[in-house]
């Protein structure tokens, strides 16, 4: 499993942030966007179609709000991103909605929590079932 | 204002008090469901109310499910909305002025009522604010599904939800 | 464990589910109220809530109103009460692992049910770690209130409550 | 009115970022924590001992969590304190429990909801009336 993230300018800091944090836990971080004049269009786009290659892949999206590379990630068939701010959502995201990507806002989230957020969202496994059908129906739109 | 609005059937109670919360307030509302606790699937509702704003039946569109995630998710991928799934309200202040969002998404279990109705709130009454730089990301944004028809299928989830009724889906 | 509860009359509903939460996990629950939706003031249950946990009546103490703000103020003035008020899991945990906080407080119309739950299984579940440092703070934060007596006076409030009656306080 | 404001070491970063916001918004501010290197005892009860001079002040306390600086501040005679996150809160809490300091987590918001909630409890007033007599009690109690 790799961690694929990226940012525009304004969520330049927080990725720093977060890459340095989950390398320093064991993770396999790749960088996306270590060009810091990107705007998130370009960087939800990379990061999306990186973490699309291979299915155990996690990404990291990152801009000022996380409003619009949660709008640019979730336009791929595949993707199933979360704009989140709490850990409750990363871990019921995972479990229920098999979310391959979370979108973070530099400027809503505190660096602690949003390194909690993704620590919520990376512990813990989708759980299938019932709930395959919802993703089945996901991966019929974009 | 026209408001769209859909949820599934965790946060249905929720969803009514916010169609009653609107109404009051003078606008209208299309509810595209669910309308019970009885299990359904988020994406019928996501697209259904997402429909009614690209097809601009509806001004605005509302979605709420637990987290909002897979139901705002749904919603963004029909060609034309742009959706953001807010905790606070700067992000739905941000959304709609500078990338004209049309939907908006909250989780029912995640966020409060009186939060709740404060984003909305702010998200129904903030403009979008043109310029030249944010044309130019929306348009990015709503280039990146190219056929978008399938949001007027409404057979395009038909085969799932027969093998759901087969038991092919169990926990 | 045994937990003390408390709201105001806005969040009635939610403590209630909050309650009934907590047994079906086999806690033993002190419900101090408010009981209805009839209005009332918080802090009567701010301070009812507190007083079981100083007087280790309980082990852990909740209270939610419409922010948390004016409930958990009122439970944080009772000497011996260490509380925090949270919209997030990582605070809930913090507080209780640095500071053994005694208390947490949540915005009942600021926080949806599925995050509280998770809030309160973790403020439940963590444990004080002791460190020479926290000790220290603890220390400092109990000294601040001198004379604590107060909380053991059930007619603390008794001449507002006579002027509430009188009409003396209206919108 | 002014603005007092502190942090410990933790929330001092998220501090400047927001004596330097409310000082170009022409806000009159005291920055009572100069020195990065009090905790948040220390730099709670400063802060909440210069609110109480003047009737018209509101005070900003900082740490990493908000949650140390929430039970100092609460503890004094004449502080209502509101740890928050969200701007609806900070609006609810001046409005209904005329709250005088708000405290804020450094590692849980972000700058740009901080910023907002600040603004959002700057840019509304009390309502008195009913809500009077709860503040009353709360003024019996530390």
């Amino acid at each position: 499993m790799k961690v694929i993230i990226g940012s525009d300018t304004k969520g330049f800091e927080l990725k720093a942030y977060l890459v340095n944090f989950l390398s320093s836990e064991g993770y396999k971080v790749m960088d996306m966007t270590p060009d810091p004049n990107l705007n998130f269009v370009e960087s939800a786009r990379l990061v999306s179609e990186e973490v699309l290659k291979e299915e155990d892949n996690f990404g990291i999206v990152i801009d000022e709000y996380g409003a619009g590379s949660f709008m640019v990630a979730n336009k791929i068939k595949g993707v199933v991103c979360a704009e989140v701010s709490d850990e409750h959502s990363a871990r019921m995201t995972k479990e229920h909605n098999n979310a391959n990507i979370i979108s973070l806002g530099s400027g809503i989230v505190g660096k602690t929590l949003a390194k909690n957020v993704v620590m919520s969202f990376l512990n813990n496994n989708y759980s299938g079932g019932r709930h395959q059908i919802r993703v089945d129906m996901l991966n019929r739109l974009a | 204002m026209k408001i769209s609005i859909g949820c599934d059937h965790i946060v249905t109670d929720i969803k009514n008090h916010i169609v009653k919360y609107l109404e009051d307030k003078g606008h209208e509302v299309i509810d595209n469901g669910t309308y019970d606790n009885v299990r359904t699937h988020y994406p019928i509702y996501g697209k259904k109310t997402a429909k009614k704003v690209v097809n601009k039946e509806a001004d605005l569109g509302i979605v709420i499910c637990g987290t909002g995630v897979g139901i705002t998710t749904s919603a963004n991928k029909i060609k034309g909305i742009r959706a953001a799934l807010v905790r606070d309200v700067s992000t739905a202040k941000y959304a709609k002025e500078e990338l004209n969002a049309n939907v908006i998404g909250i989780g029912g279990r995640i966020t409060g009522i009186g939060l709740m109705e404060e984003i909305i709130d702010t998200f129904i009454s903030t403009k979008y604010k043109e310029t030249e730089e944010n044309k130019e990301l929306i348009k990015s944004i709503d280039d990146m599904i190219e056929d978008g028809s399938y949001v007027n299928d409404e057979h395009l989830f038909d085969d799932l939800l027969e093998k759901w009724d087969k038991g092919y889906y169990h926990d």
